[in-house]
């Protein structure tokens, strides 16, 4: 059967703009490389149009499985329920982030966008392959662009933030190619005297592994991702990188890269190891737990505003974390639905951040202060997006907390309890970062008044407002639609191994007329009069 | 009758209201404040008008109960969530008190902000609370609730923090939000409790949680088949319920925010920090009645916190000088009042109280803003006095309110505080009652004789006596500047003046209510209570909560007493004898004046150490631990290679020599193998 | 030394081969360290002339045969670098020659 | 032990060789080292004839000390007027002969040892059509090795050839240059 | 049969390449006779055609081979020998391609010498890959050995050339004396000394050798043996503690030389010593497999542990190609089929990328070797956006990233290593390329994240004050970058890549003959190539595998 390789062009498709990129004049380069990563929004759209909701199955799947036949791999990539979403988020992430990248980025634009779009095009395969093979190319594709982009655009310290990064993360992922190596060696030797290595995800979920073997591989993996999504302890890198890479970079890490650990965590710790998941699920708890509360306590205590988020990233990243490994229906699916608003609104913090940063050439929360008065728009989207950060309800962050942390709490109340946790000193850091930027008297000296005299501290522009728009727009579309994306889901989640199916309550198990197939929507403004059942004592 | 059900019209325009006077500055084409005006109370004045037209369709109607389903929210797993909105009795009192009031203090404030610069921005910030706080009493389901619940506290935040650039209004802002966020944690918890125990988050409705509580096997109110009274999991449910109350109504022990909170514009605190958004906890309360009862270990918890904290906030409110902050703690500790009556079970005499309290409170607060405005923003009751010529109908409007909180009788503070009263008083002497409900009843009628001194003492010293300030200068609210305010010879007052009409009339219009608005409550006709019983489950029955005999009688008297006592003791003090503001050596004084250094326990038990804790781990562990370990690994490694790039010493033979160490290794491994 | 056995030779092939090392370890001067270089070839020469012998092998002849002639090429190379560098030093102490280390 | 004249003329041999080995390294000065390594070849060439090799022997005699050694020696001769060792200089690595002294007995102790223990095994002996003793009975030594040379090994002995180029070469342009400084 | 056997034409036609390429050398030398002195430059073009030739003896060899021995077991066309082959022609080509620009910077004259070393050390080479007799290893070891003692002192007025020649010569020769011991002893214990009937004997009497050292009769000898041709080996592939040379010699030698030794001596010394442990001596693998274990894991380990503090690229490159002789290793501590294939196909990918980066130092390297700091490469980004862009790609590839040749090598090694159950191979292995990755990526962190011209743009530290004290260091230097700009316009003039870069800067002049863009086009395509589509030459590899089991 040949149909459109959709899926490979969407990967593909930056990578070619990204290396044409390199040949075009100079002023066309930014035109150019939004152009295409707004074309490939567009194929994340239609591909999202023509996902079958219905089917557990993997859809659009493109395979050569002749690739390398030698190692036993071939090239495959295929798309479900859980990363359809992230390559809408990747595609659109990517997108602002370059769109962000117009005035803000003016030395050696060219590589710059080349890189760009090849960590575009990196992110967007770990999402789709299908092969484990192809998933590590990928996944060691992220890794370069994503150091030069830190490295040559960032901040004073970009260097040391950048052979940082470099470090932790080529370290997990090593071992992660060990655990790869492994589990494909294994199935060979688990298939009997005609087992063959192959990495092929498919085939690699039917490998019968014992439980220690699984908590060792486990492990591998866990290595590569857990340092990836900042968990704490091993989150060093993340507050330096971040902190440190120009605004669309920090983006870029923040909102698409982390997500690819997370995704990792779920689609194979999860999705190969089912057994490993299962013991494990309390070191993967407690560490969850720990990112929460310790980053939301160093973000407390910041005052350059790019850590502040920096910290907040690391503790909402565990609570997404805490809700895929709370393995039920709830629990993943806000977690992934989490992956998507933890992308979205962290953009809009960064890229407000930036905003700022490009004003007034500060990050330190003490230089603002009262610029509500001057910047009344860039205040309101801050706000909007701040809120969002902190889970107000209404908005996309509670939706996906909300779901993870009903699943979290129904397969753990302790850590469901610590996990909701966040909620406190998330408002608090927040608060005080919008604070101390947006109120309280101005500043009489400083960075922040030195360029309010060049006249460069204006308010948001039209140009920065669209870039931000998207995002603003999806905070409230999925804060009052959630249920769009959590449904699609549904199926793929629960073709993942070991994750509870969701059960009615014990009080209810008699009643079979609850089903959840028979649950609909109801109509609009339909008219629910029933006769109110409540009896009570008085006139008994 | 069908019931006419509009509340998705009561709040859509609200949000209406606040998109386009929102959009209209940020546009660039907003003009003038009177388009503003017109389109921010326009809208709640129409909310009022359906929320009346639905509100009188559902009284008039067989129907108890209308709901209407929007959306589906969400759905995962056997997770299903739809946005729907209900109207029943208690969601239909508290959308006409929160329209009601609401559009009254829209109207205020068009006089009270007339001149602020951000006039606009309050307009769409008000017209966001009231769309949240519809949003809040409407809801059909817990997770829609909580979505206004959270909402409210948004604009909660923004109204405290409407002078922004003040960074006490600021920081108050802040901690309201946060304490608030305390609330929606404990109320969180408490969903996500009841989705596993109920499989829904519904309210009514045969899938509904009261629907599950009492239809189960056919169970009755009094035997529901399927939970015991104090189930482990709904006592938890409730008191995590609670935890929300407790948040946003300022009770003990999260009632820090509230003083606080009198940082945003007086009109702010009449609507939102006294008549409405505070007393979400109460109607929090009453719509979980059924869950409550099922749990009565919760419900002396309930009473227990709200008998404390009206003891509690009202001892503070005798001794403070800020005029709203007397009045804010008066709000806590009135909101105890209406607690101590959910507590013990007379939901619909904590309703009844939360409307009378919106009234007399609401007028007090407007009273108090009226008195700040013609001041100047003067807000220190030390400062004042004898505004009684100059200010007359703020004077007895005030006069008015005060008798009203004071429930002396016929008012409307009157019939609902002694509604509560006289409950406790009738447990408590009911055959086999429990002893606790007279200590609660001691503890209600001493806060009865302290509110009516408190309340008199602020009038007495602000109206009574003679002046004590400068002269004001006017200005807005939000930009006092004691500096800019000089002392002159002559009439400081001189050019003091009434409130204009526009802030007279919801005045007016709020004190009739304060004085009849007991009417509906009186213990020969409770039509609210009888109203509101279909929603409010209760273990008792609405005659039981009144004293049989003389009793009642005996408790009118006795109340009333209290706070005539109260009241005398103020005019003793203030008015009789020269007044003394000084502050006294009095420990108990002190204590009062401190109001118990809760503030400062928060500080050194919580913020002081989480903070500490955090810079603690910002310079140890993210600093010399983990970045000082991975620049000590790489340190290591470095010096490691230059240790081994010794070895390296450039002579030919020294490299001859490393090579045979190579190769009498290697033999040695072969001598050595077994 | 058991009869019919090459103990013997194979042990003064091993102590010559290991005289050789050590002059290599030891001496400063080039043309001695290169002279030692030449006491291991030969007396890996006289372990190949053993093991023809004991073994009855052509082998051993040739492979000697080989390496005396791989070591006449390698003397020419050898010395010619040797001189080449005192040419332009004047001292062949291969201490000196220690610019690159490290 | 049966002494016979092999054994004494192995023992003889075996002490000469070392001690002229051992003079090659020890002496200080070049030409007495190199005089020494000339005794230990001719030695050795003596072993090969003990071992029944007897072209081999011949040849080293010409060749090594012929013709490489005199090269050495004309080397030696040539670069050093004084010819000693630089012992004036101080060491730079004075624990480097300790070092190597330690290593060489270990070298030569465990190598030794090894060796002794070892007895050749017999299935390692040459095929009868292979044998070198029956061919030289055949043909005689030099025949043998000549037969050998030109059949079986007639390859690595071509490739000598361009090895020896090789050395010509070098030898030209390292001589070449350094006649030209 | 050595008496007896008599060599057939078709015997010589097994050896085609090596007899075209030392042919080749002479025909040379030849050349370099008649030449006119204004012509010397074709001498680089015919020794092209001459390595041409080569390549296509070998392909021919790959039809119409027969994959047997010739001259009585000396040598072999095997798959085995014809990839190392190509591997071994490729990086002489390479060499070549790179030479003449920068010889003629360097200042030498001797240019018919220089290519005519040049081939017969590629001869030498191919004569190691398909030696099948330790006569006939032991002479292709010497002849490249020699070829490349002369080639590494051959710069005349460079002292450090003379020093890496010196130390090259005294120490290959003393560590021939070992491999030529345990070559005579391994000859002793097994009564041959062609690989085939080694092989057969082992294969025979082996069992008893897993009974121990003792107690039986060849045992202790054999493993004596196994261990010092293990060092000689170890020796010629770099590997540590027998690799002291390699960095002074990397360092030394003309850049073009290095580039060359890295990678030829590499492939040619890696499959000899693959032919001779996992061919021949596969039977008695338990023996000497704990050696090599070790000396891979202290290779790997140390050799990046190693370059991690160098500052001299050439040195890092150098120390780099050691802890990559480590990665090797790990394939020939297998003993099995996948282990011959990875390290083949290692040695392919490695010759590509390693080459090329070090085609990029020759580039940078100015007369009397300056430039090859890492200071050097300090904002090279700026200046030289494209051959900075290829040397980020080929030290990407050699730190293994996916996308290039580096990472199906280190794959293919390592899951050779976990299949065949050497899971600590492994694990050490990828966390000392972690090591790998810090200096790897210093070298790109100098050319792109450092400003290297003007003073006081840079802006971390210690790195940028001893940047700013190397350029006034290299100051000196214009005059003979001038010269050698000038010398390399009369090599050639289409440089217009060259040129085209050349245009952003002001102050350098650096012109590359079209050789040298064409060699660092080509490593660039071919480190890609691989790294997108490697089954060509894995195939190729797995089939010159089926030696072995």
């Amino acid at each position: 059967m040949i149909h459109f390789p959709l899926l490979s062009v969407i990967i593909f498709l930056p990578l070619v703009a990204g290396a044409l990129v390199l040949v075009l004049p100079r002023g066309w380069a930014k035109p150019w490389a939004l152009f295409w990563a707004i074309i490939d929004v567009v194929l994340a759209i239609i591909l999202t149009a023509s996902f079958d909701v219905n089917a557990n199955r993997l859809q659009f799947v493109e395979s050569i499985p002749n690739w390398i036949p030698g190692f036993g791999v071939g090239y495959s990539v295929g798309v479900d329920g859980i990363s359809i979403f992230l390559v809408g988020l990747t595609t659109l992430i990517s997108a602002v982030a370059i769109g962000a990248s117009l005035w803000s980025i003016n030395t050696r634009v060219k590589e710059y966008l080349a890189l760009m779009l090849l960590l575009e095009a990196g992110v967007l395969g770990v999402f789709l392959a299908t092969n484990l093979f192809l998933f590590y190319v990928f996944w060691e594709v992220m890794l370069i662009p994503a150091y030069f982009l830190i490295g040559t655009w960032g901040g004073p310290r970009r260097v040391y933030a950048a052979i940082k990064f470099v470090l932790y993360t080529a370290a997990g992922s090593l071992l992660m190619l060990v655990g790869i190596i492994t589990l494909g060696v294994l199935h060979q030797f688990h298939g009997g005297p005609h087992g063959t290595f192959t990495l092929d995800l498919v085939q690699l979920a039917q490998t019968p592994l014992s439980n220690t073997e699984q908590i060792w591989l486990f492990l591998a993996f866990f290595a590569a991702f857990a340092v990836k999504v900042g968990l704490v302890p091993l989150h060093s890198w993340l507050p330096d990188a971040y902190t440190e890479a120009p605004t669309p970079v920090t983006i870029m890490l923040s909102g698409v890269m982390t997500k690819t650990a997370a995704y990792g965590f779920l689609r194979f710790c999860i999705g190969l190891f089912p057994g490993a998941t299962h013991t494990l699920v309390p070191l993967m708890e407690i560490l969850a737990v720990v990112s929460i509360l310790y980053g939301a306590v160093l973000a407390l205590v910041q005052s350059d505003f790019k850590r502040l988020i920096a910290y907040s990233s690391i503790s909402h990243l565990g609570v997404v974390m805490l809700g895929l490994f709370a393995l039920n229906t709830q629990g993943i699916e806000g977690g992934v639905l989490q992956m998507v608003n933890h992308g979205i609104t962290i953009t809009a913090l960064f890229l407000i951040a930036g905003y700022m940063e490009l004003r007034t050439g500060t990050r330190k929360i003490e230089d603002f202060g009262g610029q509500a008065l001057r910047w009344p728009a860039l205040a309101i989207v801050f706000l909007i997006a701040a809120l969002s950060s902190l889970g107000l309800p209404g908005l996309n962050s509670f939706a996906g907390e909300f779901v993870t942390l009903l699943g979290v709490f129904r397969a753990n109340v302790v850590y469901g309890v610590l996990g909701t946790l966040v909620v406190i000193p998330a408002a608090w850091y927040l608060l005080r970062f919008f604070q101390g930027i947006m109120q309280g008297p101005a500043p009489e000296r400083g960075p922040v008044v030195a360029a309010e005299r060049k006249g460069v501290a204006k308010d948001l522009d039209l140009n920065e407002l669209a870039v931000l728009l998207p995002l603003l727009v999806l905070i409230f579309v999925i804060g009052l639609a959630p249920g769009q994306f959590t449904s699609a889901m549904d199926r793929s989640v629960h073709a993942l191994p070991g994750v509870q199916q969701t059960q009615a309550p014990p009080a209810l198990a008699h009643e079979p007329s609850r089903d959840n197939s028979r649950i609909r929507p109801a109509p609009l403004q339909q008219q629910v009069n029933q006769p109110y059942v409540l009896v009570f004592n008085r006139g008994v | 009758m069908q019931v006419f059900d509009l509340t998705w019209l009561v709040l859509l325009l609200p949000l209406l209201g606040f998109l386009i006077v929102g959009s209209l500055r940020l546009s660039g084409w907003y003009t003038n404040n009177e388009m503003i005006t017109w389109i921010g109370c326009g809208a709640i004045a129409l909310a009022f008008i359906f929320a009346l037209i639905s509100y009188l369709t559902l009284v008039n109607s067989a129907t108890q109960a209308s709901d209407s389903v929007f959306w589906r929210w969400v759905q995962s797993g056997s997770l299903h969530i739809t946005f729907g909105l209900r109207l029943d009795a208690l969601s239909g009192v508290m959308l006409l008190v929160v329209t009601g009031v609401g559009l009254l203090i829209h109207i205020y404030s068009a006089g009270y902000m007339h001149d602020d610069p951000g006039y606009w921005r309050y307009y769409s910030f008000l017209n966001f609370f009231i769309f949240a706080m519809v949003l809040l009493v409407s809801a059909d389901n817990f997770l829609f609730l909580l979505v206004g619940w959270a909402l409210v506290g948004l604009a909660s935040y923004l109204l405290i923090g409407f002078w922004y650039q003040r960074p006490s209004a600021a920081n108050a802002a802040k901690k309201a939000f946060v304490v608030n966020v305390i609330g929606d944690f404990g109320l969180m918890l408490a969903i996500f409790l009841l989705f596993i125990k109920f499989g829904t988050l519904a309210y009514g409705g045969s899938s509904g949680v009261s629907g599950i509580l009492f239809t189960d096997a056919g169970g009755t109110a009094a035997a529901p088949a399927a939970f015991a009274l104090n189930d482990p999991m709904i006592i938890a449910i409730t008191l995590l319920i609670f935890v929300g109350c407790v948040a946003k109504s300022a009770q003990l022990p999260l009632h820090v925010w509230l003083p606080d909170a009198m940082e945003g514009p007086t009109p702010v605190s009449a609507l939102i920090h006294a008549a409405t958004m505070v007393t979400a906890g109460v109607y929090l309360v009453a719509r979980t009645s059924n869950l409550f009862n099922q749990a009565p270990a919760s419900l002396w918890v309930v009473a227990g916190i709200g008998g404390a904290t009206a003891l509690f906030a009202a001892t503070i409110g005798l001794v403070q000088n800020d005029i709203k902050r007397i009045l804010a703690y008066s709000t806590i500790s009135q909101l105890g009042y209406m607690f101590l009556a959910e507590g013990v079970g007379n939901y619909a005499a904590g309703i009844f109280h939360l409307t009378t309290h919106a009234y007399f409170k609401a007028l007090l607060f407007m009273c108090a803003g009226a008195v700040i405005h013609a001041l100047g923003g003067e807000q220190d009751i030390r400062k004042m006095g004898g505004l009684r010529q100059k200010l007359p109908w703020t004077y007895w409007l005030f006069l008015v309110g005060g008798l009203a909180i004071a429930g002396i009788v016929p008012l409307s503070g009157f019939w609902s505080k002694d509604g509560i009263l006289s409950t406790l008083l009738a447990l408590g002497i009911a055959p086999g009652g429990n002893l606790w409900y007279l200590v609660l009843y001691g503890v209600g009628l001493l806060t009865a004789l302290l509110t009516g001194f408190y309340i008199f003492r602020l009038i007495f010293v602000v109206f009574h006596g003679a002046y004590r300030g400068g002269e004001p200068v006017p200005q807005p609210e939000g930009q006092v500047d004691t500096r800019a305010r000089q002392r002159r010879r002559g009439d400081p007052l001189a050019r003091v003046h009434e409130a204009p009409w526009i802030m007279l009339v919801p005045m007016l219009i709020l004190a009739f209510l304060s004085v009849v608005g007991g009417a509906y409550g009186t213990p020969w006709a409770d039509v609210l209570g009888q109203f509101l019983a279909p929603v409010l489950g209760s273990s008792f029955s609405l005659e039981q909560f009144i004293p049989q005999g003389g009793w009642l009688w005996v408790s009118f008297g006795v109340g009333v007493a209290a706070g005539l006592l109260g009241i005398l003791g103020a005019w003793w003090m203030y008015v009789r004898r020269v007044p003394s503001l000084k502050p006294m050596k009095n420990p108990l004084y002190q204590l009062f004046l401190h109001k118990y250094w809760v503030d400062e326990l928060y500080d050194w038990v919580l913020v002081k150490p989480i903070v500490g804790t955090g810079r603690l781990a910002n310079r140890v562990v993210e600093g010399s631990l983990l970045d000082g370990g991975g620049r000590g690994l790489a340190w290591l490694v470095g010096k490691t290679s230059v240790g081994f790039r010794a070895v390296q010493s450039g002579y030919v033979r020294n490299y001859a020599l490393i090579f045979l160490v190579g190769a009498v290794l290697i033999l040695l491994y072969y001598i050595a193998r077994p | 030394m058991p009869p019919d056995q090459p103990t013997g030779y194979l042990i003064v092939s091993a102590v010559l081969f290991t005289i050789g090392v050590m002059g290599v370890l030891t001496r400063r001067n080039p043309l001695i360290q290169f002279m030692s270089i030449e006491l291991m070839l030969n007396a890996v020469n006289l372990s190949f002339i053993t093991f023809a012998h004991y073994l009855d092998s052509v082998d051993g002849w040739i492979f000697t045969f080989l390496v005396l002639t791989v070591a006449a090429a390698e003397v020419v190379v050898g010395l010619a670098i040797i001189v080449s560098i005192f040419r332009s030093r004047h001292n062949i102490d291969v201490d000196e020659l220690n610019s690159m280390k490290g | 032990m049966h002494i016979t004249g092999t054994t004494i003329a192995f023992l003889v041999l075996a002490v000469t060789a070392t001690f002229s080995g051992l003079g090659v390294i020890l002496f200080r000065n070049a030409v007495y080292s190199a005089l020494s390594l000339i005794l230990n070849l001719f030695s050795l060439a003596l072993f090969f004839l003990v071992l029944n090799s007897l072209f081999l022997a011949v040849v080293q005699v010409l060749i090594y000390t012929g013709a490489i050694m005199v090269l050495f020696l004309f080397v030696v001769t040539m670069l050093a007027p004084d010819p000693s060792d630089t012992t004036e200089q101080r060491d730079p690595i004075r624990w480097q002969k300790g070092a190597a002294a330690g290593l060489g007995v270990i070298l030569a102790g465990g190598v030794s040892y090894l060796l002794f223990i070892t007895t050749l095994s017999p299935a390692a002996k040459a095929s009868a059509e292979d044998s070198l003793s029956r061919m030289i009975d055949k043909v005689g030594s030099i025949q043998a090795f000549g037969l050998a040379l030109f059949h079986g090994f007639l390859f690595p002995f071509e490739v000598t050839s361009v090895l020896l180029v090789v050395g010509l070469i070098g030898a030209l342009v390292l001589g070449r240059r350094a006649s030209r400084d | 049969m050595p008496f007896t056997y008599t060599p057939s034409a078709a015997d010589w036609g097994r050896v085609a390449p090596e007899l075209v390429i030392a042919g080749g050398g002479l025909l040379l030398l030849v050349a370099d006779l008649l030449l006119p002195s204004a012509r010397k430059g074709w001498l680089a073009w015919l020794s092209l055609a001459v390595l041409l030739g080569g390549f296509a003896a070998t392909i021919t060899l790959f039809v119409v081979g027969d994959s047997s021995e010739a001259f009585a077991g000396m040598v072999t066309d095997d798959w085995l020998a014809l990839v190392g082959n190509l591997i071994i022609l490729s990086a002489g080509f390479l060499a070549v391609l790179l030479s003449p620009g920068y010889i003629e910077r360097q200042e030498v004259t001797q240019r018919g010498e220089y290519y005519a070393l040049l081939l017969f050390a590629v001869s030498g080479m191919l004569l190691l890959v398909s030696a099948t007799n330790f006569m006939t290893i032991f002479l292709g070891v010497e002849i490249l050995s020699l070829a490349l003692y002369i080639l590494s002192a051959f710069i005349a007025g460079r002292s450090k050339s003379q020093e890496a020649g010196m130390k090259y010569f005294l120490l290959s020769s003393f560590a021939s004396g070992f491999l030529l011991y345990g070559m005579a002893l391994i000859y002793g214990s097994t009564g041959t000394t062609g690989l085939s009937k080694m092989n057969t004997f082992l294969t025979a009497h082996a069992p008893k050798l897993t009974q121990g050292v003792f107690g039986n009769d060849f045992g202790p000898m054999l493993v004596v043996g196994l261990g010092l041709l293990a060092v000689g080996f170890a020796f010629k592939v770099s590997a540590i503690p027998f690799h002291a040379w390699t960095p002074d010699v990397y360092e030394g030698a003309p850049t073009s030389i290095t580039a060359f030794m890295s990678a030829g001596t590499k492939a040619a010394a890696f499959i000899a010593l693959a032919r001779t442990f996992m061919v021949a001596l596969h039977p008695v693998g338990t023996s000497w497999s704990g050696i090599f274990w070790a000396i891979a894991i202290v290779t790997m380990v140390g050799g990046n542990i190693l370059a991690a503090t160098q500052t001299n690229v050439k040195r890092m490159l150098a120390y780099s190609s050691i802890a990559h002789a480590g990665y090797i290793l790990v394939g020939v501590v297998l003993n099995n089929s996948v282990g011959l294939a990875s390290v083949l196909f290692y040695l392919g990918a490695y010759t590509f990328m390693n080459i090329g980066a070090f085609a990029v130092v020759l580039a940078l390297e100015r007369s009397a070797g300056q430039g090859t700091e890492l200071s050097d490469y300090a904002g090279l980004s700026k200046r030289q956006p494209v051959l900075a862009g290829v040397m980020a790609l080929f030290l990407l590839a050699l730190a293994g990233f996916p996308g290039t040749a580096g990472f199906p090598a280190k794959w293919y090694v390592f899951y050779g290593a976990i299949t065949s159950g050497h899971l600590e191979l492994a694990i050490i292995g990828l966390l000392a390329s972690v090591l790998g990755f810090f200096y790897y990526l210093r070298v790109i962190w100098a050319m792109y994240f450092t400003e290297g011209r003007e003073p006081g743009s840079a802006r971390s530290g210690t790195m940028a004050t001893e940047v700013r004290e190397r350029e006034l260091a290299a100051a000196g230097s214009v005059s003979s970058s001038r010269r050698s700009g000038r010398s390399a316009q009369t090599a050639t003039s289409k440089t217009t890549p060259a040129r085209k870069a050349q245009q952003g800067e002001k102050g350098a002049t650096l012109r590359l003959p079209v050789g040298a863009w064409l060699a660092l086009v080509l490593c660039a395509l071919v480190t890609i190539g691989l790294g997108i589509y490697p089954s060509g030459l894995i195939e190729l590899a797995r089939h010159a595998a089926t030696l072995l089991p």
